[in-house]
């Protein structure tokens, strides 16, 4: 995304010294008198290359490589964004309503698996498009409702691992504490949500397993300051499914609706009604209690 | 029965069990009235006794088989259901017998009445609510009011 | 006699020790023998097991050798590095050659000999307290601030071998504030600490030196405790327990309260009610 | 009576209501400074101004609240720079030609950061919690924690952790005692400390002076202090306690050794250090056996050793220019927590000149430690305790939000016990029992009472927290650690802010 075009040449300079792009093509977009202006929208599909320049990939993983770029475009090109930079995975974000967003982007020609949509009231900081949900980083993505009280310390933590937390709001942070736990430290996304809403001491303290209670006692000592703190639930994209997750006292709602071979999480139940006419069933999940929903041929915890 | 207890390691010697006494003993029940204005000036019932670093309040103990109440000539000090050894003034003859018996020297000549021999003793702040006055004084809990059921 | 052969080439010295550890404590073994010590740290550390023993056969065995110990033997045959007998709380310590800086700090009890020189800083704060009297005895010679701080304790420099340097280093004794320190030595040590003065042994003392120096010739077999009991000592004890007690003044600017300032009556029962 | 000519007036002045004295002579009996005196032919009780150190035990005593202390005015020339403490300090020096002793933190006007930090609520956006009625948590675990941990899931689906991890202190209230060794203060004193910190799940700790056998059963709640006077330091001691703190500075006296005098050390004193009674107690300035950041790891290590490795070993420094640098290289040695203690920090003696110019705020210390550390990717690998003149609850949460994992209260618990804050610990005749080892005084603090004293401060403390925490909309202190978003600064200026890292108030 990008707001001027010295943005465009200089992530494009960018981009071609680190990475081989093998294609680069503005995004199909429609204009409608609703959205009264846009940034410019570019998707380049890339491949990274082990030339001189990029020597450090050998020390790096090629994941980690593409974070540093992503972190350095977004921190450093003034006026460039980057929206997604995953595999087999698209994100649209803007400033608008979410049908006229979906128009702009002329979603109707997007075939997936999973969708994720979110639609921001802006709370705290005035609504721009790079500051719209979801937020990504590689194959995950975020949307949220809520706020993070511990937002100050979960970012001084995900800080301490290399990432930055440049998009002005809390739920970016949560991208990255997703790619950190999953990726780098390689925990399975059970324990992720357990990290994120964990059990409170006193039920641990009156667990009977002793190892669930080491478990949780442990990840409790170890990812404190990853406990993601104050009103949320928030729906996780990744490349094996959806899951979804809220406070582990519940200040902001989720519901899981099954229809056939679909399912729903919502904040509210109402709302997939207007999307969907034949709901087989309601699960109303507990606080904190994670929700997956993986593809048949997910192989993952 | 609750009866006082003096634990001596905590006594620190101030006398304040001592003025509490005076004071909840006397009629305004205020420490400077009491003290400087009343028609008699209370004598407390406890007894600070100090020695070198050794201190510790000394009241009456009121025993089990009091030699006091048996020493009395006229019935003054008498033991009441709930066992307290009380005194009655009005009995009193002033005959000082139930001084010597107190093995625990317990028991004071009330100086202050000059118009006839009288003595004091304690009487576990017999009305008073939420217990003795010296154990609230006491500073260091020095004094405690418990029932230890020997 | 039940014992263990070690060898420490190559091995980590936390291996090393938990080795040690396991055959005191769940083998009870009495005497362990390390071959080719290689600088292992912390080799007795902590150990309480009275009757045993640790011997070092060959090799150097690394810095703190016998911390905290509370009990065992250690032996080692070769020199030994920094900081043996580190707040040692008892056992024997005999090392077959020299020593380095730092040893025996803060210790408690128990003894160590050492042939040969020692570095600086000996004898930092060594402790007494009623038959708790560590003691040390070294062969050779001591470097600069022997007995620092001393609150307590035996220190013995002997200067058997014949190098020219002096006995003691500079600053011997500097702080020293309890124990006592044994010197032979014809010669009056230069920059001695202002807290001790110089005697002459009396019996009390001579016998407390004949009885660790036998121990000394005991171990290190070509030394006679007879020569070197005939050679001249003198005795280093501190002036005062209180070494600065006139340097800090009351501070907070009000004379102290004298006992006599006025006699401090206690006010009498009979006065204060009647 | 002797009369010795001094230009130093008094500093108190006693006045005593006659009409409300019923000369019981309580003040008389209690006050071991003597400051007051019964003269009999008079019938009167009269004020000795000149020994009355205002540490208030006469005024609490008297049952008829006759005595007033008042702070003796400046008698001399009013001047801003020779005011009458630096006069009279003068003076002293002039008679006598030593070293200014002092007890207590430093009273100097360095500026006091809490109070220019205020504290975030939440209003609208996020909703505020209520503690009274739903989980608050403010259980803390000090020790060092791995970056990541690897869990394993068994046939059940049941996860498991694969990482072990070293031994931590669990604290239900972020909040110890901290080190004042039995010596400096009288062993009520400790045993109140010990009690109520096993009563409320946090720790007391032993400072220097060794553990002495009636506190041995408080040893799951105790951290033993080895410092460089290795006072009654042994295997056993070390095995004791849950932690080992190796004491290398204090906030009072950075850089200076220890020193009990010798008129101190009593019977059981010379026991629990094991040395001669009446003895001076000197602990060197440096350890003899740590010169360099290596030694340090050397005796870190010595004493993991000596106790297998079950126990977290703390480095306590004062808090110097240097600091962030210095606690980096403590992490590295192998600490698993790391303790800094501030300007404001306690004594029970110390050079008076030292104690008011030497170190830094703790506020700035915590902020460029934390920082440093998390800059460095170290922070998870020890722990943060802040040390230094913590007053009440709101300096504590803003030390957490700051980036401390917990903190130790030295005065604040010592007033709980009846400490007035008269600094004059190094006397060793406390008038409330405290720091002294004279038997008629040290009975004076019943431990019974001082344990409940101070676990009742604990108590309110920690629900102050909870309060705090809720009115955040944090629920587990954890969120707040280091969360310097919830604080703002308050007339504080460039290049404070940016050290401190928060933002102004209204930013």
């Amino acid at each position: 995304m990008y707001e001027h075009n010295k943005a465009k040449e200089e992530t494009e300079l960018f981009l071609n010294n680190y990475f081989r792009v093998i294609k680069a093509e503005e995004i199909p977009t429609k204009q409608i008198p609703e959205i009264k202006s846009s940034p410019l929208h570019y998707r380049y599909f890339i491949e990274i290359v082990d030339n001189k320049k990029t020597g450090s990939l050998s020390l790096l993983t090629e994941e980690d490589y593409v974070v540093n770029r992503v972190v350095y475009i977004n921190k450093n090109i003034e006026g460039a964004f980057v929206v997604s930079s995953g595999k087999n995975f698209g994100a649209f974000k803007g400033v608008g309503f979410p049908e006229d967003i979906s128009k702009f982007f002329m979603l109707e020609n997007y075939k997936a698996y999973a969708w994720t949509a979110h639609n921001r009231f802006p709370t705290n900081t005035p609504g721009w498009w790079g500051g719209a949900h979801p937020f990504t980083l590689l194959d995950f993505s975020i949307v949220h409702n809520g706020e993070l009280s511990s937002y100050g310390i979960n970012k001084r933590y995900v800080e301490m691992f290399g990432y930055e937390c440049t998009m002005l709001t809390d739920t970016e942070v949560v991208a990255y504490l997703v790619d950190l736990l999953v990726r780098k430290h390689g925990l399975p996304f059970k324990t992720v949500c357990d990290i994120f809403s964990p059990p409170t001491w006193d039920v641990i303290q009156n667990m009977e397993d002793i190892k669930l209670k080491e478990y949780y006692k442990t990840l409790r000592i170890v990812y404190g300051s990853a406990l993601l703190n104050g009103p949320f639930a928030f729906i996780i994209g990744f490349n094996g499914g959806l899951i979804g997750l809220s406070d582990r006292i519940k200040l902001r709602p989720l519901v899981v609706v099954e229809s056939g071979n679909t399912v729903y999480l919502s904040s509210e139940e109402s709302s997939v009604l207007e999307v969907c006419d034949k709901i087989d069933r309601v699960y109303h999940p507990e606080a904190g209690e994670p929700v997956f929903i993986f593809y048949n041929d997910y192989k993952g915890e | 029965m609750k009866k006082l207890y003096f634990r001596e390691e905590w006594c620190v010697g101030c006398g304040r069990c001592e003025v509490a006494c005076a004071i909840e003993h006397s009629e305004s029940k205020h420490p400077v009235i009491s003290y400087f204005f009343e028609k008699v000036r209370q004598t407390p019932r406890i007894i600070v006794e100090r020695k070198g670093n050794i201190s510790f309040a000394n009241t009456c103990r009121h025993c089990e088989e009091p030699d006091c109440v048996n020493a009395c000539i006229s019935g003054a000090l008498y033991k009441d259901l709930s066992g307290k050894i009380l005194y009655d003034p009005a009995k009193c003859v002033g005959c000082y017998s139930c001084i010597m018996a107190c093995p625990y020297g317990a028991i004071m000549k009330d100086l202050n009445r000059k118009e006839r021999k009288q003595i004091v003793k304690c009487d576990l702040c017999n009305k008073r609510e939420g217990g003795p006055a010296c154990v609230e004084a006491c500073p260091n809990r020095a004094i405690v009011f418990e029932e230890r059921g020997e | 006699m039940n014992s263990i052969t070690i060898d420490a080439l190559n091995l980590y010295y936390r291996e090393l020790n938990f080795k040690i550890k396991e055959a005191v404590r769940k083998e009870g073994i009495k005497k362990v023998i390390i071959k080719n010590a290689r600088g292992q740290r912390f080799i007795g550390t902590g150990l309480k097991e009275k009757d045993v023993e640790i011997i070092i056969e060959s090799g150097v065995p690394g810095n703190d050798l016998a911390m905290f110990m509370d009990g065992p033997t250690v032996k080692v045959f070769g020199n030994a590095q920094d900081g043996v007998g580190n707040t040692m709380n008892n056992g024997k310590v005999f090392i077959h050659g020299d020593a380095g800086d730092v040893i025996c700090y803060g210790m408690r009890n128990g003894k160590i000999f050492i042939k040969g020189n020692v570095g600086y800083r000996v004898g930092i704060h060594m402790k007494e307290y009623k038959d708790m009297i560590p003691s040390i005895v070294v062969g050779g010679k001591a470097g600069d601030f022997f007995g620092e701080y001393m609150a307590g304790g035996i220190g013995v420099v002997l200067g058997l071998n014949n190098d020219d340097k002096p006995i003691v280093g500079r600053y011997c004794a500097t702080g020293m504030h309890g124990g006592v320190i044994y010197i032979r030595t014809e010669k009056i040590p230069t920059y001695l600490g202002k807290e001790v003065k110089i005697f002459e042994l009396n019996e009390s003392d001579k016998e407390k030196l004949k009885s660790l120096i036998e121990e000394f010739c005991q171990e290190f077999k070509e030394y006679k405790a007879e020569d070197i009991l005939k050679s001249r000592f003198i005795k280093l004890i501190p002036v005062s327990k209180r070494p600065y007690g006139r340097l800090y003044s009351p501070g907070n600017h009000f004379p102290l309260p004298e006992e006599n300032y006025f006699s401090n009556k206690k006010i009498d029962i009979e006065k204060k009610y009647y | 009576m002797k009369f010795t000519f001094s230009l130093k007036p008094e500093n108190f002045i006693i006045e005593r209501d006659d009409e409300r004295c019923i000369r019981c002579g309580a003040c008389v009996q209690q006050c071991a400074y003597n400051a007051h005196y019964y003269l009999e032919e008079k019938d009167k009780v009269l004020g000795i101004n000149h020994n009355c150190v205002g540490d208030g035990r006469c005024v609490a005593i008297c049952p008829t609240n006759a005595i007033r202390i008042k702070q003796a005015e400046n008698p001399y020339r009013p001047n801003y720079n020779w005011t009458k403490e630096r006069m009279m300090d003068l003076y002293e020096q002039a008679e006598n030609g030593t070293v200014l002793l002092v007890g207590m933190g430093a009273p100097t006007p360095h500026p006091v950061y809490w109070d220019k930090i205020v504290l975030n609520a939440s209003q609208v956006t996020n909703p505020s919690i209520d503690p009274l009625r739903e989980p608050m948590e403010v259980k803390t675990f000090l020790g060092s924690k791995p970056d990541k941990i690897e869990v394993v899931f068994d046939k059940n689906h049941k996860p498991e952790i694969k990482t072990r991890i070293t031994p931590q202190l669990e604290l239900e209230v972020p909040i110890m005692f901290a080190a004042m060794s039995f010596g400096a203060i009288s062993l009520n004193a400790c045993k109140s400390l010990a009690k109520a910190a096993s009563e409320m799940g946090t720790f007391w700790n032993t400072g220097e002076g060794g553990l002495h056998k009636d506190l041995y059963k408080y040893g799951k709640n105790t951290i033993v202090q080895v410092a460089s006077g290795r006072f009654g330091v042994h295997v056993d001691y070390l095995k004791a306690g849950a932690a080992v703190e190796i004491k290398i500075g204090q906030g009072a006296k950075p850089g200076i050794g220890g020193h009990l005098p010798g008129e101190k050390v009593n019977h059981e004193i010379s026991v629990t250090r094991a040395m001669p009674e009446g003895s001076d107690a000197i602990s060197p300035a440096p350890h003899h056996d740590i010169y360099s950041i290596e030694d340090l790891r050397q005796l870190i290590y010595s004493i993991k050793e000596a106790t297998d490795y079950e126990k977290p070993v703390f480095v306590k420094i004062s808090a110097v220019h240097n600091v962030a640098a210095i606690a980096s290289g403590i992490v590295r040695a192998g600490a698993d927590a790391v303790v800094i203690d501030g300007i404001r920090g306690g004594t029970g003696a110390a050079p008076k000149i030292i104690r008011d110019n030497v170190g830094i705020p703790i506020e700035l210390a915590i902020a460029v430690v934390d920082e440093r550390l998390r800059k460095e990717g170290i922070r998870n690998h020890a722990s943060l305790i802040a040390a230094g003149g913590f007053r009440n609850s709101a300096d504590v949460i803003k030390a957490i939000a700051l980036g401390a994992d917990a903190v130790y209260i030295g005065t604040a618990a010592l007033m709980t016990l009846g400490c007035h804050v008269c600094g004059m610990c190094y006397k060793g005749i406390c008038n409330w029992g405290i720091a002294t080892q004279r038997d008629d005084l040290t009975k004076r603090l019943n431990p019974e009472i001082g344990a409940e004293r101070a676990k009742n401060l604990l108590k309110g403390w920690k629900h102050e927290i909870q309060e705090m925490l809720g009115a955040m909309g944090i629920n587990s202190i954890g969120s707040l650690r280091g969360n310097r978003l919830n604080l703002r600064a308050v007339d504080i200026h460039e290049p404070y802010l940016s050290i401190l890292g928060i933002k102004p108030a209204g930013a």
